[in-house]
C-alpha cells in the first residue's frame, strides 16, 4: 500500500504525461485544420489543457500559489477563442463570396 | 537541463531569424514574437534553472528556505516581455497601417522612401 | 484522513486527466467542427474541473479551496460562451456541418434571411 | 596707450570678419560708396603694419599670443616677422585698392554688400593665414580662404561655369587644405609644438626622420593645390568666373599665394633636401613653362593673366626650390613685384571689360585715347612684367639669374627661367599694348575713361612698381632681406641694384629675355594659333579630367548607394543576421569555445559529449510541444494556422517558465500569449494579406542557413557560459533582504517595484508611450487622406518670390 | 458577435475579471501578480466587453479616455517614487506605513502605489490599443 | 435591487478568491464590485431576483448531474471504435417560453455543457433556441428533455418570483 | 519592522542620507517621464502643450547644469534608487561624458520644440507629439546617465517607442514605409543588445557596469568576446555604422523636419555613446580583440557615408548620410582608445548632437520655402533668401568640420589619435602602426567628401536659379518665411548655429572637459568609486 503522498506523486505524473500527450493530440488538430474554426476550437482546447496542466504542477510541487494561474486561465482562456470568433464573422462579412481563404491546403 | 533549454533557445532563434528574414510583414511579426520568446529564455536561463521552487518566501518566513529559484532573471525577463509585447503590438499596428496605405505586405513592394533607381544625381554643377 | 484526501485527489486527477485526454481525442477524431465542440467544451471542462477539484481537497487550506472552486466557476462560466461563440460564428459564416448530419433546422432559417 | 601689442596683431586677422559681417548693412545705407568707407580698414591695417617695419627689419620678430586651447598647448598665436610682415603689407595694401575697385566695379548690383563682405572675409583669412605662426590658426585660415573664394567664384551663381569654377576650387584646394591639417598634426607629433617659430627653432631632425617624405608630400600637397601647381593648376584660369576684383585679388597677393607663403614658411623646416629641391623646381618649371605657353593660347585678357599666374607661381616655387641665398631673395622680390602688376593688369582687364564691354583681346585696340590713364597704368605693368629696368620686376629678374649662377648655371634651370620669363613678358607686352593702341576697333560698349574708383587702383600700383624699386637700398634693407632672412633662418645681406652692369653675364640674359619677350610677342597669333592645333589635336585637358573625376565619382557613389541601400527590407536583415552569426560563431571558433564546452579528451567517448539532458518525462513533453509549435510555424500555410502555432509555442513557454520556478514569469507569459493572439486576430480581421511564404527555394535555403547558424551561435555561447560557475551574490541578495527589509514575499516583485523599480518606471513608459504611438498610427489615417509629404502651402504666404 | 447570451453574460465576466484584477494587483507583493499581470486582465476584460457591446458603449462606459489612466498611471508611479524625496533618501526609497484599522493591519507603501500606477498604465493603454482596433468604424479596407 | 445582488455576488467572488471571509474583506470587495459595475452601468442585465435558493440549488444540482452524464456520453463517443457509424449529429430548433435574456442565457449555457447538445444561436425574435445535437433519436425527445429539464426549473425561479 | 538587526544581516542599504542636492541627478529623469505623462492626460488642450514642454525641459536643463558643474567639481555622481547598495539596486551614474551629452541633448529638446511649434501649423494631426519629445529625451538622458545595463536597455526601449511614436504621427504613406524599416531594424537592434545582455548575465551575475567591469577581467574571454562582438553589432546598428545602418536612409527623411533633426541629433548619438561605454569602458579586452573590425567598420563608414550623400538628391536623405559619416568619426575613436582617441570621440558626439540636429532644421526650412524635397527641382535661395543661406553654409561647413566651426576640434583630436595608434607620439615615434594611418587618411577623406557633398548641394539648392533642365517639374515659386511662426523658426535653428560658432571658436573649456572624461573613461577607478564599489580607490 503506497502512502498518500506517493499516491498523488504518481498520479500526478501520470497525469502530466496523460495532459501532454492530450495537448500533442490538439496540436494536431490545429495544424491539420482543415477549417479555421477547427483550428481554433483546438486552441481552445489547449488552453483548457494547460490549465488543466498548471492545476496538476501545482498538486504536484505542493505549491498552491500556482492555482492563480489556472484561475486566470480559467477566466481569460476564452478571450482568444472570442477574438478568433470575431474574426471568422467578421472576414465573412467582408468578404461573404470568397469564403475559406484560409482553408485552401 | 539547461543545456536542454538552451538547445531549445537555439532552435527559438532559427525560427525567429527564418522568419524575420521572410519578405512578409506579417511573417517578420511573428518572428518578431519567437525571438523574443528566445531571448527572454535566454535570459531566464542564463540565471540558471532551478525546478520548482518559486522565489517566493512563505508567509510566515523570514527567508526562503533551501535553494530557491533566480528571483533576478525573472524580473528582467517579466520587464523584457512586458517591453517586448508593447513593440510587438506597435510593429503590429505599423504593418497593418502600412498594409491599408502601401498596399503591400511584402517588403519587396514597400519602396516609397527609398524608391528604386534612386540615386541619380545630376551630373551638372 | 490526509492519506484519504491524497488518494481521492489522486483519483481525480487522473479523471480529470482522462476526460481531458478524451477531449482531446474528441478534437482529433470527430467528424465535423459542430461535433467536435461538444468534445471540447464539455470533456475539457469537466476534466480541468474535476483537477480543480482535486487542488480543493488537497491543499488543506481554506483560501486555496475556495480559489478552487472560484476557478471551477469561472470555467463554467466563460467555457459555453466561447463555444457558443466559435460555434455560431462559424455557422453564419458558412461552415456546414458534416454530410452525416440527419436534420438541420438552422439551414432553413439561415436560407430565408440572409 | 593702445591696446596691448597682442590683441591688436589679432585684431589684424579678425577685423576685416567684423567689416564682412558689417558689409551689407554699410552697403544697404551707402550704396557703392561702401568701397571707400570699407577700404578704411584695411588702409588702417597697412598702416598699422608699416609701423612694424622699423623693429622687424632690426632683426626683432614681434609674437603676439592669445591662449585658445590651454590643455592641448595650443594659443591662438601670431608672429611678425619679415615674410608675414611682407605678404601682410602686400596683401592689405592691395587688398585697400581691391575694395576701393570693387565699390565702384560693382557699383549698383544687387548684391554688393555680400560682395563686399565676402572680400573682406577673404582678407581676412589670408591675413590670418599669413600672420599665424600656430599651425592651426594656420590652417583655420587656410580653409577660410578656400570657402570664401568658393563663395566669390560662384558669385555669379546663376551660370553654370561659375559654379563649376567655384565647386572645382573648392575641392581641389580643400583636398590640399586637408593634407595641411595631415601635416600640421603629424609635424605637432613629432615636434610637439603648434607653434611654427617654435618648429623652426627646434632640434627637430626631420630631414633624417623615417616620416620625412610623408611629412613633405603632405605640406607640398597643400601648397601645391593652393598654388595650382601643375597638374592642379586647373582650377585657378577656371576661378575668373568670379568677377574681376576677386581675380584680381586672387591671383595677385591671396589664396594662390598662400602654397607659396606656405613653402617659403616651411623651408628652413623641410628644406635643404635633395628632394625638396627635386620636387619643388621640377613641379615649378614645369607649371611655369606649362603656364607660358598656355597663356599665348589666350585670346581673352583675364584667361591670359590667369595663365601668367600659374607660370609666375611655378617660378616661385621653384626659386624657393633652388633655395639658396640669391633665389630666396629673389622669390620675395619677384613676390612683390607680381603682385603690383598682376593686381593692376587685373583691374585694367576689368576697366577694360567695363568700359569697352569686351575682354577678347583680338576685339580691341585702340583705347589709348579714350582711356589714357587705363594705358599709362597698362604700359607700366607691362614693363614690371617685361622686367624693364628700374622696376621691382627687374631687380627679381637680376635676382633670380643670380641665382641660377650661385648654382652653377643648370641648364635645365637656366632654360626654363628665361623661357618663362620671355613668354611672361610677351604676354605681358600684348596685354599692355594690344587694347590700347593700333587701329581703334569697335567695341560692344562706347569706351571711355573709367570712373576714380576703377581707375585709382592701377594707376597707383603701376607707380608703385617702379616707386618701390627706386630707392633700391631702401627696398632691399627695409623689405627684401627681413623677408628673406626669415625664410632662410639667416641674415643676408642685400645686393639689389638698379644699376646696369654690362659685364655681368646676368644682364646680357636679361636682354636676351627681352628680346625674346619681343620675338614672341611678334609671332603671338601665329604662336597661337599653333598651339591651338596642338590642342586640338591632343584634345585632352586636365580640366575636362577634372570633370571626368568628378562625374565619375558621383556616378560611382550613385552606384555604391543604390547598391547598399536598396530600400530592401530583407536584404538589410539578411546583413544583420549574417552579422549576428559571425559575432557569435567567430569568437567561438577562433578562440576555442567549444573546446571549453566539450573537452577534447572527452571527444573520444561520445556519451560524455552527447549526454541525455536530465529533463523529467514532462518536462520533455513541454520541450516537445514548443518544438512542435515551431515547426507548425514554419510549415503553417496560411497565416491563421501560423497565429495559433504562435499560441502553442507561446503556451509550452509559458509551462517551460511553470516548470522552472517562474510563476510571476508564467502567468505574465500565458495572459501576453492570449493578448497577442487577440490583437493579431483584431488586426487581421480588417487584413486580406496572402500569408505563404514566397521565397524562392534558393533565397529560403540562404536564409534557413543564417538562422541556423545564429541558432547554433546563441545556443553554443550560452552552453559555453552557463558551463562556468555563476556569481549568484544579487540573488542571495534578494533572497535575504526580501522580506526583512522590502516587506514582500514575492521577491520577483519586489524586484520590480523596489530592487529595480527605476527599471519597471521605464518599462511602463514604454507600455504608455507605445499606447500613445499606437493610438497616433491608427488615427493618422482617419485625418491624412493625401499621399505626399508636400505641406499644404498657406495661400497668404504662398506669394511668389522671384527666384 | 451580436448575439443575446454572449451580451447578457458580458458583463458579469467583465465584472468579475475587473475585481480579479485589482486582486491578483493587490496581493503581488507577496504572491504571484502584481501591477502588470493585473493590468492585462483589466484590459482584457475591457476588450471583451468591447467585443461583446460594441466600442461606443464601452467608451461611453469608461467616461474618461482609457490613455488618461496609463497617464495618471505613470503620474502615481513617479510620485511614489519622488515621496521618498521628502525623508533624505534616494529616488524610489520605498516607505511603509501600516495603519491599524479594525484590528487588521493593513499596509501602505510606495511600492504598492507603484504597483497601482503600472497596473493603470497596462490597463489603460492596452484597453485604448484594444478598443481601436476593435473600433467598427475603423473597420474598412 | 438587481444591482445590489450583483454587489453582493461580486463582494462575494471577491471573498473566495482572496479566501478570507472577514466583513472587512467583504466589504473590501463590495467597494471593488461597486466600483466594476460603475464601468459597465449601462449594459448590465437586469434580471428579477431569483428569490429561492431551493430552486437555484436544485438547478445547480441538476446541472452538475447533467454535466457529469454529458461527459461521460461524449467520452463513450469518442472512444468508440466505430465512430462515424453511431455519430447522428442534427441541428434542431427548440422553441423558447423564457423571454428574457438572462434566462436565455442560462439556458443557452446550460444546454451547451450537457448531454450531447450545444446551443448555436438564437433567432432573432428571441424565440428559437437552435442546438446542436450529437446523436439525436427523435427532435421531440431532444425538445421535451429541455423544456421538462433545465427551461421548466428556470422559469421555476423566475416566473414565481414574477407571479408574487 | 526592521528585522535587519535581529537576522544579523549584511548592510543591505546606503547609511548615509541623501542630500536633496544629489537629486539633480534623477529629477531630469522624473520630470521627463511625469511632465509627458501629464500632458497625455491633458492632452485636450493642446494650446498650452508646447509651453509646457518648454517649461520641463528648462527644469531638466537646469538640473543638468547644476549636475555637470558637480561633476566637474567633484568628479563622477552617483545615486542608487531605492537606497539600495550598489550593485543590487539601479545606480544612476553620471560621469562628465554622460552628463555632457544629457545637457547638449537638453539644449537641442528646447531649440527642437521651438521649431516643432513653427511647424504646428501644418494642421494635421500630431497629438501627443510633444510628449513623445519629452519621452524621447527621456529615453536619451537615461541612457546617458544609467549605470546599469538592463536599466541602459530599458532606456533604449524608451527612446525607441518614443521615436516610433514620432515617426508614425500624422501617418502618411513615406512615413509608414519609411517606419517599417525603421522598426524592425531598430527593434531588432535592441532585441539583440537584450540577447547580449543576458549573455552578460550569464556570465558574469550582475548587471552594474562598476561591477560588471571588475568582474570582467576573470570572465571566460571567449564568451566575453562573443558578448562584445554582438554588442557591436547591436549598437552599430543603432549608431548606424556601416554596414547596417540601412534603416537611417529610409526612414529619417520621411518624417517631419523637425522630428528628423531630433533623430539625427539624438538617437544614433545615444547608439553610438553606447558602443563606447560597452566596448571601450565594459569589455576593454575583448574591445581589443576587435579593433580590426573596427577599423574596418570605421573607415568603410567614413568613406561610404559621404559617398551616399554625394549620390543623393532628396535633401534629407542627403543630410542623412552625412550623420552616418557624423558616426564613422566616432567609431575612429573607439577602434583607437587611447587618451586623445577618446576625447576626441566624446567630443565629436557633442557636436554631432547639436550640428547634426542643425542640418535637419536648415533642411526643413529649404524644404518649407521650396516646397521640395528632392534638389533636383530646388533653386534660387541664394538670391531670396540670405539669412537661410548664411545658416546652411554654416551647418555644411561645421558638419564637414572646417575650422573654425566646432566639428574641427574633435577630429584633431581624432588624428592625433591615430598618429598617436600609428606609433607616431611627441614622446618619440616607435614602430609604425598602419590601421592609424589608415584611420586618419579615411577621416580626411571624410571630411573632403562631406565638403564635396555640401557644396554641390548648396551649388544646387541655392546658387542654380531654379530646377534643372529636364526637371519633371515646373519651378514653383518661393515661399517667403515671414509669420511669426517661420521667425521662430529660424530663430531656432539660429541659436543653435550660434552655438556651433561659440563653441568652435572658444574650445578651451570643451577641451579640458573632454580630456578629463576620456581619462575616466579609459581609467574607472573614479567612477567605481563615485558608484561605492570596492576596487575604486578612496573616492
Amino acid at each position: 500500500m503506497i502512502s498518500g503522498t506517493e499516491a498523488l506523486a504518481w498520479a500526478t505524473l501520470i497525469a502530466l504525461l496523460i495532459l501532454g500527450a492530450a495537448m500533442l493530440l490538439v496540436i494536431v488538430r490545429i495544424v491539420r485544420g482543415p477549417s479555421l474554426p477547427d483550428r481554433v476550437l483546438a486552441l481552445d482546447s489547449l488552453t483548457l489543457l494547460a490549465l488543466a496542466f498548471v492545476c496538476v504542477v501545482a498538486v504536484r510541487s505542493g505549491i498552491m500559489l500556482y492555482l492563480d494561474i489556472a484561475i486566470a486561465l480559467a477566466l481569460l482562456g476564452f478571450l482568444a477563442t472570442v477574438a478568433l470568433a470575431r474574426y471568422i464573422l467578421k472576414r465573412s462579412e467582408a468578404i461573404a463570396s470568397d469564403l475559406g481563404e484560409d482553408d485552401q491546403q | 537541463m539547461d543545456y536542454a533549454i538552451a538547445a531549445l533557445i537555439g532552435l527559438f532563434i532559427t525560427v525567429g531569424v527564418y522568419f524575420l528574414l521572410s519578405r512578409s510583414v506579417i511573417r517578420m511579426l511573428l518572428g518578431v514574437s519567437v525571438f523574443g520568446n528566445a531571448v527572454n529564455l535566454l535570459i531566464f536561463v542564463g540565471g540558471r534553472l532551478t525546478r520548482e521552487v518559486p522565489p517566493i518566501v512563505p508567509p510566515d518566513l523570514y527567508q526562503a528556505e533551501g535553494a530557491v529559484a533566480n528571483p533576478l532573471p525573472q524580473a528582467l525577463v517579466l520587464t523584457a516581455i512586458v517591453i517586448g509585447f508593447a513593440m510587438f503590438s506597435f510593429l503590429l499596428v505599423l504593418a497593418f497601417r502600412a498594409y491599408q496605405s502601401l498596399d503591400a505586405d511584402n517588403t519587396d513592394n514597400m519602396r516609397l522612401a527609398e524608391p528604386v533607381g534612386g540615386c541619380r544625381p545630376p551630373l551638372s554643377y | 484522513m490526509m492519506d484519504l484526501a491524497q488518494y481521492l485527489a489522486a483519483a481525480l486527477i487522473l479523471l480529470g486527466a482522462g476526460f481531458a485526454l478524451v477531449s482531446a481525442m474528441g478534437v482529433l477524431r470527430l467528424p465535423d467542427l459542430y461535433t467536435r465542440m461538444h468534445a471540447a467544451s464539455k470533456a475539457g471542462s469537466v476534466g480541468a474541473g474535476f483537477i480543480l477539484i482535486a487542488v480543493a481537497i488537497v491543499s488543506f487550506d481554506l483560501a486555496v479551496t475556495l480559489r478552487a472552486f472560484a476557478g471551477i466557476f469561472f470555467l463554467l462560466l466563460t467555457t459555453p460562451v466561447a463555444s457558443h461563440l466559435l460555434a455560431r460564428a462559424s455557422y453564419q459564416s458558412g461552415y456546414r456541418p458534416a454530410e452525416s448530419t440527419v436534420m438541420n433546422d438552422l439551414d432553413a432559417e439561415f436560407q430565408t434571411h440572409s | 596707450m593702445g591696446p596691448p601689442i597682442d590683441v591688436s596683431i589679432a585684431l589684424v586677422a579678425l577685423a576685416p570678419f567684423l567689416a564682412a559681417v558689417m558689409a551689407p548693412i554699410v552697403q544697404r545705407f551707402v550704396g557703392s560708396a561702401a568701397g571707400w568707407i570699407l577700404a578704411v580698414i584695411p588702409a588702417s591695417i597697412f598702416l598699422f603694419l608699416a609701423s612694424f617695419i622699423e623693429p622687424v627689419t632690426h632683426g626683432e620678430v614681434v609674437r603676439a599670443s592669445l591662449s585658445w586651447v590651454p590643455i592641448q598647448q595650443l594659443s591662438l598665436s601670431f608672429l611678425i616677422d619679415g615674410l608675414s610682415l611682407m605678404f601682410a603689407m602686400t596683401i592689405s595694401g592691395i587688398g585697400t585698392l581691391i575694395i576701393i575697385y570693387a565699390g565702384a566695379y560693382l557699383a549698383g548690383h544687387e548684391h554688393q554688400g555680400r560682395f563686399l563682405g565676402f572680400m573682406m572675409a577673404f582678407m581676412g583669412a589670408m591675413l590670418g593665414l599669413v600672420l599665424a605662426d600656430n599651425m592651426l590658426a594656420l590652417f583655420t585660415f587656410w580653409e577660410l580662404t578656400s570657402v570664401s573664394s568658393f563663395m566669390l567664384i560662384g558669385f555669379d551663381h546663376y551660370r553654370q561655369a561659375a559654379r563649376r569654377a567655384a565647386t572645382q576650387a573648392l575641392v581641389i584646394t580643400n583636398f590640399g587644405g586637408l593634407a595641411l591639417l595631415f601635416g600640421a598634426v603629424l609635424m605637432h607629433q613629432l615636434s610637439g609644438s603648434w607653434d611654427m617659430s617654435a618648429i623652426r627653432v627646434g632640434d627637430l631632425q626631420l630631414d633624417a626622420h623615417p616620416l620625412y617624405g610623408l611629412v613633405l608630400a603632405l605640406f607640398l600637397i597643400a601648397a601645391f593645390t593652393k598654388s595650382a601647381q601643375f597638374p592642379l593648376h586647373f582650377w585657378l584660369p577656371n576661378a575668373m568666373e568670379a568677377p574681376t576684383p576677386v581675380s584680381a585679388f586672387l591671383h595677385s597677393a591671396t589664396m594662390v599665394q598662400a602654397g607659396v607663403y606656405l613653402l617659403a614658411r616651411m623651408s628652413p623646416v623641410l628644406g635643404g633636401t635633395d628632394m625638396w629641391t627635386v620636387l619643388l623646381m621640377s613641379f615649378g618649371g614645369v607649371t611655369l613653362l606649362w603656364g607660358a605657353f598656355a597663356a599665348l593660347k589666350q585670346t581673352d585678357l583675364k584667361q591670359m593673366l590667369a595663365q601668367t599666374t600659374i607660370a609666375s607661381l611655378g617660378l616661385l616655387v621653384m626659386l624657393i626650390g633652388y633655395g639658396n641665398e640669391a633665389a630666396i631673395a629673389a622669390m620675395v622680390v619677384y613676390f612683390i613685384a607680381h603682385a603690383f602688376y598682376k593686381a593692376g593688369f587685373f583691374m585694367l582687364a576689368g576697366v577694360i571689360d567695363h568700359e569697352a564691354g569686351t575682354r577678347e583681346i583680338t576685339a580691341l585696340g585702340g583705347l589709348a585715347r579714350a582711356m589714357p590713364v587705363s594705358f599709362v597704368a597698362a604700359v607700366l605693368a607691362g614693363i614690371a612684367m617685361v622686367g624693364l629696368p628700374l622696376t621691382v620686376a627687374y631687380l627679381a629678374k637680376e635676382e633670380m639669374y643670380l641665382a641660377l649662377q650661385y648654382g652653377g648655371w643648370n641648364l635645365v634651370a637656366t632654360v626654363t627661367m628665361v623661357l618663362g620669363n620671355a613668354l611672361l613678358g610677351a604676354v605681358g607686352i600684348a596685354v599692355a599694348v594690344k587694347p590700347f593702341l593700333g587701329p581703334k576697333v569697335e567695341t560692344p560698349k562706347h569706351a571711355h575713361e573709367g570712373p576714380l574708383g576703377l581707375i585709382a587702383g592701377p594707376a597707383i600700383l603701376g607707380i608703385a612698381g617702379v616707386a618701390v624699386a627706386l630707392p633700391t637700398d631702401w627696398f632691399g634693407h627695409d623689405v627684401m632681406v627681413p623677408a628673406a632672412s626669415a625664410i632662410l633662418g639667416e641674415q643676408i645681406e642685400s645686393h639689389l641694384t638698379l644699376a646696369l652692369n654690362f659685364t655681368s653675364p646676368l644682364l646680357w640674359l636679361s636682354i636676351a629675355t627681352w628680346l625674346l619677350a619681343l620675338g614672341a610677342f611678334l609671332v603671338l597669333s601665329r604662336a597661337r594659333s599653333a598651339l591651338r592645333r596642338i590642342d586640338d589635336t591632343v584634345g585632352y585637358s586636365f580640366d575636362a579630367a577634372f570633370d571626368v573625376f568628378m562625374f565619375g565619382l558621383i556616378r560611382g557613389a550613385g552606384a555604391l548607394t543604390r547598391f547598399l541601400h536598396h530600400g530592401r527590407l530583407e536584404i538589410y536583415l539578411v546583413v544583420v543576421f549574417t552579422g549576428m552569426a559571425l559575432a557569435l560563431l567567430v569568437p567561438l571558433f577562433s578562440m576555442n569555445g567549444l573546446e571549453a564546452l566539450m573537452p577534447p579528451e572527452a571527444l573520444g567517448d561520445w556519451r560524455a559529449v552527447i549526454s541525455w539532458p536530465d529533463l523529467t518525462s514532462y518536462e520533455w513533453v513541454v520541450v516537445s510541444i514548443a518544438v512542435i509549435g515551431l515547426v507548425a510555424l514554419v510549415v503553417a500555410q496560411n497565416r491563421l494556422v501560423a497565429i495559433l502555432s504562435l499560441g502553442v509555442q507561446g503556451v509550452a513557454v509559458a509551462m517551460l517558465f511553470l516548470l522552472f520556478g517562474a510563476p510571476d514569469l508564467s502567468f505574465t507569459q500565458f495572459m501576453v500569449e492570449i493578448l497577442s493572439v487577440v490583437i493579431l486576430t483584431l488586426v487581421m480581421t480588417r487584413l486580406r494579406l496572402d500569408e505563404r511564404d514566397h521565397r524562392p527555394f534558393e533565397d529560403a535555403l540562404r536564409d534557413g542557413t543564417i538562422a541556423l547558424l545564429c541558432g547554433f551561435g546563441v545556443a553554443a555561447t550560452l552552453m559555453t557560459i552557463i558551463a562556468g560557475n555563476f556569481d549568484s551574490s544579487l540573488a542571495d541578495f534578494f533572497l535575504e533582504t526580501s522580506v526583512p527589509i522590502a516587506h514582500g514575499h514575492n521577491i520577483v516583485n519586489v524586484i520590480l517595484v523596489d530592487y529595480r523599480g527605476f527599471d519597471t518606471l521605464g518599462e511602463i513608459a514604454v507600455v504608455m508611450t507605445a499606447g500613445l504611438a499606437i493610438l497616433a498610427l491608427i488615427r493618422g489615417r482617419r485625418s491624412v487622406a493625401g499621399t505626399t509629404i508636400t505641406p499644404p502651402r498657406d495661400p497668404a504666404n504662398s506669394e511668389g518670390v522671384k527666384g | 458577435m451580436n448575439t443575446v447570451i454572449f451580451r447578457t453574460i458580458a458583463p458579469l465576466i467583465v465584472a468579475i475579471m475587473v475585481v480579479f484584477s485589482i486582486y491578483v494587483m493587490l496581493r503581488g507583493h507577496n504572491e504571484p501578480g502584481g501591477g502588470f499581470i493585473g493590468g492585462l486582465i483589466a484590459a482584457s476584460a475591457i476588450a471583451i466587453f468591447g467585443m461583446a457591446c460594441g466600442v461606443p458603449e464601452v467608451r461611453r462606459a469608461m467616461r474618461i479616455d482609457p490613455l488618461t489612466f496609463a497617464g495618471v498611471g505613470v503620474l502615481i508611479a513617479g510620485l511614489s517614487g519622488m515621496l521618498s524625496l521628502f525623508t533624505g533618501k534616494p529616488f524610489m526609497t520605498s516607505i511603509w506605513l501600516y495603519i491599524e484599522f479594525a484590528d487588521a493591519e493593513v499596509p501602505l507603501s510606495t511600492p504598492l502605489l507603484f504597483d497601482i500606477g503600472v497596473y493603470l498604465v497596462v490597463f489603460g493603454t492596452l484597453s485604448a490599443i484594444a478598443l481601436s482596433l476593435e473600433d467598427e468604424r475603423d473597420g474598412d479596407n | 435591487m438587481s444591482l445590489l445582488l450583483l454587489t453582493f455576488l461580486l463582494s462575494f467572488i471577491w471573498a473566495l478568491i482572496t479566501g478570507t471571509f472577514t466583513l472587512l474583506n467583504l466589504l473590501l470587495g463590495a467597494v471593488i464590485g461597486v466600483a466594476a459595475m460603475y464601468l459597465l452601468r449601462s449594459s448590465l442585465p437586469k434580471p428579477k431576483a431569483p428569490s429561492q435558493i431551493r430552486r437555484i440549488l436544485s438547478l445547480l444540482l441538476l446541472f452538475l448531474y447533467e454535466l457529469m452524464l454529458s461527459a461521460i456520453r461524449v467520452a463513450r463517443i469518442v472512444l468508440d471504435p466505430q465512430l462515424k457509424k453511431n455519430l447522428r449529429p442534427a441541428i434542431v430548433a427548440v422553441p423558447l417560453d423564457v423571454k428574457r435574456d438572462a434566462e436565455i442565457m442560462l439556458l443557452a449555457n446550460m444546454i451547451t455543457l450537457t448531454p450531447g447538445t450545444l446551443s448555436l444561436d438564437v433567432s432573432e425574435d428571441k424565440k428559437t433556441l437552435f442546438v446542436h445535437v450529437l446523436t439525436l433519436d427523435s427532435k421531440e425527445a431532444v425538445v421535451a428533455d429541455i423544456k421538462n429539464g433545465f427551461e421548466a426549473k428556470i422559469r421555476e425561479i423566475y416566473e414565481d418570483d414574477l407571479g408574487n | 519592522m526592521d528585522y535587519a538587526t535581529e537576522l544579523d544581516l549584511p548592510p543591505a542599504m546606503l547609511a548615509t542620507a541623501t542630500p536633496l542636492a544629489d537629486w539633480v541627478l534623477v529629477l531630469p529623469m522624473a520630470l521627463l517621464l511625469m511632465g509627458a505623462a501629464l500632458l497625455l492626460v491633458l492632452r485636450r488642450s493642446k494650446d498650452f502643450h508646447a509651453w509646457f514642454a518648454v517649461l520641463v525641459v528648462l527644469g531638466v536643463l537646469w538640473c543638468e547644469v547644476t549636475l555637470l558643474g558637480r561633476v566637474i567639481a567633484d568628479g563622477p555622481q552617483a545615486m542608487t534608487m531605492g537606497n539600495w547598495l550598489p550593485p543590487f539596486g539601479i545606480t544612476f551614474v553620471a560621469d562628465l561624458f554622460g552628463t555632457m551629452f544629457a545637457l547638449a541633448a537638453a539644449v537641442v529638446t528646447l531649440v527642437l520644440i521651438a521649431y516643432m511649434e513653427m511647424d504646428r501649423s501644418r494642421g494635421d494631426n500630431r497629438d501627443g507629439q510633444f510628449a513623445l519629445v519629452l519621452l524621447l529625451l527621456a529615453g536619451v538622458t537615461g541612457s546617458f546617465l544609467t549605470g546599469d545595463f538592463f536599466n541602459l536597455y530599458v532606456w533604449f526601449e524608451v527612446m525607441l517607442i518614443a521615436s516610433f511614436g514620432l515617426l508614425v504621427l500624422g501617418g502618411t504613406r513615406l512615413q509608414l514605409d519609411g517606419a517599417i524599416k525603421y522598426g524592425f531594424l531598430n527593434f531588432l537592434a535592441t532585441t539583440l543588445f537584450l540577447l547580449a545582455l543576458g549573455l552578460t548575465y550569464a556570465l558574469l551575475g550582475t548587471l552594474n557596469m562598476a561591477d560588471i567591469i571588475g568582474k570582467a577581467e576573470g570572465a571566460n574571454p571567449t564568451a566575453l568576446a562573443g558578448i562584445a562582438s554582438l554588442l557591436l553589432l547591436a549598437f552599430g546598428m543603432k549608431a548606424a555604422a556601416f554596414p547596417v545602418n540601412a534603416w537611417l536612409p529610409a526612414s529619417y527623411h520621411t518624417p517631419p523636419a523637425a522630428v528628423s533633426a531630433l533623430f539625427a541629433g539624438l538617437l544614433t548619438k545615444v547608439g553610438i555613446f553606447a558602443m563606447m561605454r560597452a566596448l571601450v569602458f565594459l569589455f576593454p579586452a575583448s574591445r581589443d580583440l576587435l579593433e580590426p573590425v573596427l577599423m574596418v567598420v570605421a573607415a568603410a563608414t567614413l568613406v561610404v557615408a559621404p559617398l551616399g550623400a554625394l549620390a543623393e538628391t532628396n535633401v534629407r536623405r542627403a543630410m542623412g548620410f552625412i550623420v552616418i559619416g557624423g558616426i564613422g568619426v566616432v567609431l575612429t575613436g573607439i577602434a583607437m582608445p587611447n587618451q586623445p582617441g577618446v576625447a576626441g570621440a566624446g567630443f565629436y558626439i557633442l557636436h554631432a548632437i547639436v550640428t547634426m540636429t542643425a542640418l535637419y532644421l536648415v533642411a526643413g526650412l529649404v524644404e518649407k520655402v521650396t516646397g521640395q524635397t528632392d534638389s533636383r527641382r530646388m533653386g534660387g535661395i541664394y538670391a531670396a533668401n540670405s539669412p537661410l543661406s548664411i545658416l546652411f553654409m554654416i551647418v555644411v561647413l561645421a558638419a564637414a568640420g572646417v575650422p573654425p566651426f566646432l566639428g574641427f576640434w574633435p577630429k584633431l583630436l581624432l588624428i592625433e589619435a591615430g598618429l598617436e595608434h600609428a606609433g607616431i607620439s611627441t614622446a618619440g615615434v616607435s614602430e609604425i602602426g598602419w590601421g592609424g594611418l589608415a584611420m586618419v587618411v579615411a577621416l580626411l577623406l571624410n571630411a573632403w567628401l562631406t565638403l564635396m557633398a555640401g557644396g554641390r548641394l548648396w551649388a544646387h539648392i541655392f546658387w542654380r536659379a531654379g530646377p534643372e533642365a529636364g526637371a519633371e517639374a515646373e519651378a514653383e515659386p518661393l515661399r517667403r518665411l515671414v509669420g511669426k511662426q517661420d521667425i521662430l523658426g529660424m530663430g531656432a535653428t539660429a541659436a543653435l548655429l550660434t552655438l556651433i560658432v561659440i563653441a568652435g571658436l572658444f574650445p578651451g573649456v570643451l577641451f579640458e572637459i573632454v580630456d578629463t572624461a576620456a581619462r575616466d573613461m579609459l581609467q574607472p577607478a573614479r567612477y567605481i568609486a563615485a558608484v561605492g564599489l570596492a576596487g575604486g580607490g578612496a573616492p
